[in-house]
């Protein structure tokens, strides 16, 4: 009987939106016969509660698909609704839209860097039992992860489940007061951001370089974020609304989420895939901090993720500061929708990638029909063939514990949804 | 101290882990041990505070919030899932679970999940109840501050009003005639919306002694129709009783308009 | 204006368990100059301050002369008196006091008594039977009445006990459901009132207990000759402030804090008995 | 009568620098939210220029005109109440040593200075009752502090809502006393009436004009008008401490039925006075705060006894309301608790209008 041992490695919480996840690694002949990246999501059947509310219904509802990345999803809901409702957004409500998002960018960012990633390449259990020995990039970490959530709070009360977005705006224009208040804090914070990229450019990051397409959004002239066609790095550039014409989901018996492909290939959403494709759309203070870093992009190394979320942390508060700076609140706050029936689609950078929306309305404007792509269900088939390969290059002889923890690095590497990349729970291997 | 997830969207969790410097000063005040954002991972340890968000809609749930009440001395519920079922006890309803697999999952066989979303009193004993969807970091520090003495916190479950009134809000129903939850929705949020010149949607639940019907017959007042009323009721807290007992009445006064 | 809202520190000198879930806690106001110049009347009561916890107010049941020390006697029954009576000697509270209007015990001297009491065990009752008891001189026969539901439910049985056996005092105790070892009666307490012996004109009634039997016990004073107005009750209200600001303890026109918590009969019979008055 | 002169609609601003020069801050009511509120005032173009109200149960409405009027409307949703008695306000912190013992901080009164422009009759009334309450001895230091630095400059209504009803309760439209100045709005401009000492010096210091004998009479004439066309009343005190008889009504349960128990009549009432103390204690055991917040009979939590409210239904804490201000206060506070400003009629969502309610429960039928 050969020597024999199964890899299983089960992720508590890992989903389509959230949920429950398994890792199923077989290795045979020093090869990895069988890998199943499980996801056993409760579904939450969003799309089907969503149907039958009205424009702010669903705004308020989405925002509950997650709590990590709520202004994520209302901001596809919203562009859906102008969409499909012919309106377009310009201005005061688009820049708002835009500064809001980077609130949520800066403190999902942050949030994944200190509180999940950094303890994974520093040796930690977790980062709370880094706070003895880091205790100042902690607490840099956290402050930044606050001033995002403060600067959600501006346009939307709370930073979780937002209440302060409208179909066609936002309810109340932060008051004058409050963003002169923030300012300065947004500005100082620029050096802090500035020092944090330095700092996770010199952490020791695993090098291996991958073969793998970038989808982002793209924009005529800014870092995308808030709107822009879909893009890969292999010359596919589309609208928003024909996403369904190329990209296609599917389901497989292991999981309970949903896979994506491009063409019949996986592919990557998420900070590394726009920084990639976007690199050219960086403000040049931020264009240049990265160049200091020494790092070249675009990168085939999945792992310098965690370098391009402190990009993006630097790049949002940029935006964010340059779009208050002379703040303004406008006389309307929410340009008035006419309702009608039709469809819409809405596709924003959520921080985990590509968050793309349609709904299908009737004519008093209510949901009839909702589809919502999340990005890590995008992505799921991505870390699939990432954990095939990087487990190979790490070399399958390591010891199931080390093999677990570099599975759960790579996993966790995607910020999958935060519950998604923490800790597995069990390891079984099975060799024979 | 102990937090645990089931069918939710994170976000109450979320209440610690946007505590920032309270964060550190909490995890002096308490161990915590297991907390699967954080890190720490020992979902079987003893614990005296077990916080629970979600609601249980997997037979594994089910099973799983059995043991964690095995082994905390004191379970608190956080937010709306686990307090009430939340956004997604909608399926209760009409018990269209089966309907909704079938709809989005190409293999619905595939899907193990229980045809309710439900809360946890519904399943085990709960020891205190923190509404909200989400809680916020005031709520939870105050539930752990009131903890260390050895005391539950006092349950404040006044209707949104009164907050709204403390902060010097100008009430949205009257002045604009938009159709408020705030009369019969559980305190603890600040009076956010009203606060943002928009009516409350009632995501921290029906408040103690609520008068839905009294609500739902001004709402009609105000022109909204028997259905848009029942979404009113029928929303995040749609499995909570007072709200749903409105809610159902009046979407069966529009199946009978209907007919 | 004076602090009556600052709660002072007191240091709890003796514990006393009366029964699993009521204890006695025997204070000194820890600043000494405080502590001396502390006086209450029978039937007042304190806030008490649990640190991180809140404010309740209890009645004092010590004696008035008795300066070394004050009592309150807590039984345990929500939040902070559950707080209260795991306290230990040497534990620190607040207390703010003394608050309200005691029983008239300048009227009720060189009268017949009557102490109705009624749940389980009152402390505001109890505290002015050892008043009276203390001074037996002052004052002429007492009879006591207590009802409770079940016999188990009697506090310091062996204190009735003991009072039955003191000169010119009769005690009358009553229970709806007893076990057999009861040797005193079987029913309501108004049952008991046939027994007492004195002539009720003249004498003065203090009564503390659910509001039900007080206005059943009222009435029936009243039938058997007594004057309204020499009939006292100690009422219960919630209170926060206990200094007639918080307008938690209003019972009609009155602040049960600072007018009461002890009423005579005809400023409160009007309210009484009416569900959620 | 008291010292009066006139003021041209022009200079009101020299009013306000006086009043911003001598006090932190002076308010004046201004639209917010589409209502009128108070709020800090450095214009005289910030004032409500042009704006009408329209209060009805349950309903208020603005409404821009071409009045040239500031003080065209009758009240907001708030009166003087939250300026002197904070939603709320720190009491004391406690800390606890190592060794175990406590120490109880006071959180001391702030003096406090704010002049005030715009107040009505009802909302000095109003006043007058919580002073009554809240300066009696043992006494309210934070109120107390704040009432002392208050200036108030009151106006007459002349413009009185659909809900109000201060004429039956004798508190207005006219501001009797308790202001330290009062104007009357004319077309042309005010008459400035003082009504205290500290009111007469700053009278001195605006040179008014003397008033025209027409701009009097025309003055008083649009006070009787305001008087008389006021559609809501309140029957006499002596009638309204019947009340406290009809405990067993069965009205009460009728009031439950559209009643929502949320609280927002005694919220808005300038009068009541509720609050709970709540202690709020830190992360850190050894703090803790203690602080008064607004209360409300119509919770719970106000009439808990031995862990159960004593009114647990509407009907109870209706009833409540309703016999401690219009019954039990006349007891307390030698009147009634109601100076008949209607905002607990126009901001109670549902529009219980309480002068209905007692009609109904004395049986009493107005012409
Ligand atoms: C004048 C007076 C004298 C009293 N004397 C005694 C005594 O000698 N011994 C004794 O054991 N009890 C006494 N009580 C009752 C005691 O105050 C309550 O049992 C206690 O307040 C309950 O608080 P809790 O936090 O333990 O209970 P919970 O039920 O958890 O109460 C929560 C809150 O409700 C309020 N509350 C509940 N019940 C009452 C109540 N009865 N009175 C006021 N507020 C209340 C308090 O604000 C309390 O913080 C007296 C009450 C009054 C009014
Ligand atoms: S806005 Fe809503 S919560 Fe505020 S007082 Fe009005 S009805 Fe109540
Ligand atoms: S006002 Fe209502 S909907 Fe808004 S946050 Fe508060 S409870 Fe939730
Ligand atoms: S009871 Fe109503 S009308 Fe009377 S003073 Fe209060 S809010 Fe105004």
């Amino acid at each position: 009987m050969p020597e024999g041992r199964r890899v299983e490695i089960s992720v508590p919480a890992l989903a389509r939106v959230e949920g429950e996840g398994a890792l199923a690694l077989r290795i045979q002949n020093d090869r990895i016969e069988h890998l199943a990246l499980s996801i056993f999501e409760p579904p939450r059947y969003f799309e089907k509660l969503l149907e039958g509310r009205d424009p702010q219904q669903l705004i308020d509802a989405v925002a509950r698909i997650c709590g990590i990345c709520p202004a994520a999803y209302q901001m596809s809901a919203s562009q859906a609704i102008e969409d499909a409702f012919g309106a377009e957004q310009d201005g005061w409500v688009r820049a708002m839209r835009r500064a809001f998002y980077c609130g949520e960018w800066i403190q999902s960012h942050a949030l994944h860097i200190h509180l999940l990633a950094a303890p994974d390449f520093l040796g930690y259990e977790s980062a709370l039992a880094m706070a003895a020995e880091y205790p100042d990039a902690l607490r840099r970490g956290l402050q930044l992860q606050g001033l995002g959530n403060e600067l959600m709070r501006l346009f939307g009360a709370r930073s979780v489940h937002p209440i302060g977005v409208a179909p066609g705006g936002f309810h109340r224009a932060p008051d004058p007061q409050a963003v002169s208040a923030l300012l300065p804090r947004l500005e100082a914070a620029l050096a802090e951001a500035e020092a944090l990229l330095a700092w996770t450019a010199a952490l020791p990051l695993p090098q291996q370089a991958q073969d793998f397409v970038s989808v982002a959004l793209r924009h005529p002239e800014e870092y995308p974020l808030y709107s822009g066609r879909i893009v890969s790095s292999e010359g596919l550039d589309i609208a928003v609304s024909e996403y369904e014409m190329h990209f296609e989901e599917y389901q497989r018996p292991h999981s309970t989420a949903l896979f994506s492909r491009l063409q019949g290939r996986d592919y990557l959403v998420g900070p590394l895939a726009r920084l990639n494709l976007n690199q050219d759309r960086l403000p040049s203070p931020v264009a240049e901090a990265l160049a200091r870093t020494g790092i070249a992009f675009p990168s085939r190394n999945m792992f310098h993720s965690i370098v391009a979320r402190a990009v993006e942390i630097l790049l949002a508060l940029h935006e964010a500061v340059r779009l208050l700076r002379d703040y303004h609140p406008p006389k309307v706050t929410a340009v008035s929708l006419t309702p009608r029936a039709g469809v819409g689609y809405g596709a924003t950078e959520a921080p985990r990638g590509l968050l793309w929306h349609r709904y299908r309305f009737d004519e008093a404007g209510r949901v009839q029909e909702a589809r919502i792509v999340p990005p890590t269900s995008q992505n799921q088939a991505r870390i699939e063939r990432d954990l095939r390969e990087s487990l190979e290059s790490f070399g399958l002889a390591h010891d199931d514990e080390a093999l677990r923890l570099r599975a759960e690095m790579v996993i966790r590497n995607y910020d999958p949804c935060i519950s998604c990349a923490t800790h597995f729970l069990r390891l079984r291997t099975e060799r024979r | 101290m102990a937090v645990h997830k089931f069918s939710s969207c994170d976000g109450c969790q979320l209440a610690l882990l946007n505590l920032g410097e309270s964060l550190l000063a909490l995890q002096e005040a308490v161990e915590i041990v297991h907390f699967l954002e954080a890190g720490p991972s020992d979902p079987e340890a003893p614990v005296d505070i077990a916080f629970v968000e979600g609601s249980i809609s997997t037979a594994e749930e089910a099973e799983r919030i059995a043991r964690v009440r095995e082994h905390s001395r004191y379970l608190v519920t956080i937010g709306a899932c686990a307090t009430s079922g939340g956004l997604q006890a909608l399926r209760n309803l009409d018990r269209s679970e089966r309907a909704w697999r079938e709809a989005i999952y190409a293999r619905p066989e595939f899907i193990d999940s229980l045809d309710q979303a439900t809360p946890v009193r519904e399943h085990v004993a709960v020891d205190l109840e923190l509404w909200g969807c989400p809680i916020n970091g005031r709520q939870i520090l105050g539930a752990i501050a009131s903890l260390l003495h050895g005391v539950p916190p006092i349950e404040d479950a006044d209707k949104v009003c009164l907050e709204c009134k403390r902060q010097g809000r100008v009430c949205t129903l009257v002045t604009r005639g938009v159709p408020c939850m705030g009369p019969v929705t559980h305190t603890g949020c600040g009076a956010l919306c009203p606060a943002f010149g928009r009516d409350c949607y009632g995501c921290y639940g029906p408040a103690e002694n609520p008068n839905g019907d009294a609500l739902a017959r001004r709402f009609e007042g105000l022109g909204l129709l028997p259905e848009a009323i029942a979404r009113h009721f029928l929303f995040i807290h749609s499995h909570a009783e007072p709200f749903r007992t409105v809610g159902t009445a009046w979407r069966a006064q529009r199946e009978k308009d209907d007919a | 204006m004076t602090e009556a809202w600052l709660p002072r520190e007191a240091e709890v000198v003796e514990c006393v368990a009366e029964t699993g879930d009521t204890h006695t806690l025997r204070l000194r106001l820890t600043d000494p100059a405080r502590h001396d110049a502390y006086r209450f009347a029978p039937g007042q009561f304190n806030m008490l301050a649990l640190h991180g916890i809140g404010e309740v107010p209890i009645s004092i049941v010590s004696d008035i002369e008795d300066v070394r020390l004050f009592d309150h006697t807590v039984r345990a029954v929500g939040r902070v008196t559950r707080a209260l009576v795991r306290l230990r000697p040497g534990d620190r509270l607040g207390v703010r006091g003394p608050f309200g209007r005691g029983w008239p015990l300048a009227e009720a001297e060189g009268r017949n008594l009557v102490v109705v009491t009624g749940g389980l065990g009152c402390a505001p009752a109890v505290s002015v039977i050892r008043h009276v008891l203390r001074r037996r001189e002052r004052f002429g026969r007492l009879t006591i009445l207590q009802g409770v539901k079940h016999s188990n439910d009697l506090l310091w049985r062996g204190q009735y006990e003991a009072w039955a056996r003191e000169p010119d005092t009769q005690v009358l105790l009553a229970a709806d459901v007893a076990t057999p070892d009861w040797p005193w009666h079987r029913g309501l307490i108004t049952e008991l009132f046939e027994q007492i012996e004195d002539a009720l004109a003249g004498s003065l009634a203090m009564m503390c207990g659910p509001e039900p039997m007080m206005v059943a016990a009222g009435r029936m004073l009243l039938e058997r000759g007594m004057a309204g107005p020499d009939i006292y009750l100690s009422m219960e209200r919630n209170m926060h402030c206990g200094i007639g600001q918080c307008g938690h303890c209003q019972l009609g026109p009155h602040f049960v804090c600072r007018d009461g918590p002890v009423f005579a009969w005809p400023a409160v019979a009007s309210l009484l008995g009416i569900r959620g008055f | 009568m008291n010292q009066s002169g006139f003021l041209p609609r022009a200079d009101l601003q020299r009013l306000i620098d006086r009043l911003r020069r001598e006090h932190a801050d002076c308010l004046g009511p201004q639209v917010r939210d589409e209502a009128i509120v108070f709020a800090s005032l450095e214009r005289a173009e910030q004032l409500p220029f042009g704006y009408l109200d329209r209060q009805r149960p349950g309903s208020y409405r603005l409404e821009f005109g071409d009045s040239e009027r500031a003080f065209a409307w009758a009240n907001g949703p708030q009166a003087l109440k939250p300026l002197v008695f904070e939603p709320e306000q720190p009491m004391w912190h406690s800390v606890r040593d190592p060794d175990g013992s406590l120490q109880f901080h006071p959180v001391p009164a702030k003096p406090s200075s704010l002049a005030v422009i715009g107040v009505r009759a009802c909302d000095l009334a109003a006043l007058a009752l919580q002073d009554a309450h809240f300066l009696e001895e043992p006494g309210d230091p934070w109120y107390a502090a704040r009432r002392e630095g208050l200036f108030l400059v009151a106006v007459h209504c002349t413009h009185p809502a659909e809900t109000c009803f201060c004429a039956s309760t004798g508190d207005g439209p006219s501001c009797g006393a308790g202001f330290d100045l009062a104007l009357h709005e004319l077309d042309e401009g005010f008459i400035v009436e003082v009504g205290s000492d500290a009111g007469q010096a700053v009278f001195e210091a605006l040179q008014t004009l003397p008033v025209a004998p027409g701009q009097r009479a025309a003055a008083e004439a649009q006070q009787a008008r305001a008087a008389e066309v006021q559609q809501r009343r309140l029957p006499a005190p002596a009638r309204l401490a019947e009340l406290m008889q009809a405990a067993t009504d069965p009205h009460w349960e009728e009031v439950a039925e559209r009643c929502l128990s949320c609280g927002n009549c005694t919220a808005v009432c300038p009068s009541c006075f509720c609050h709970r103390h709540a202690e709020t204690p830190a992360l850190d055991p050894s703090r803790s705060g203690h602080a008064r917040v607004w209360d409300s009979c119509f919770s719970a939590a106000h009439s808990l006894l031995h862990g159960r409210p004593l009114r647990a239904q509407t009907a109870q804490r209706y009833r409540q309301w309703l016999t401690h201000k219009l019954a039990g206060w006349q007891v307390q506070y030698g009147r009634i608790g109601c100076v008949g400003c209607g905002r607990c009629i126009s901001w109670c969502p549902v529009g219980i209008d309480l002068t209905a309610e007692v009609d109904a429960i004395l049986g009493e039928v107005h012409d």
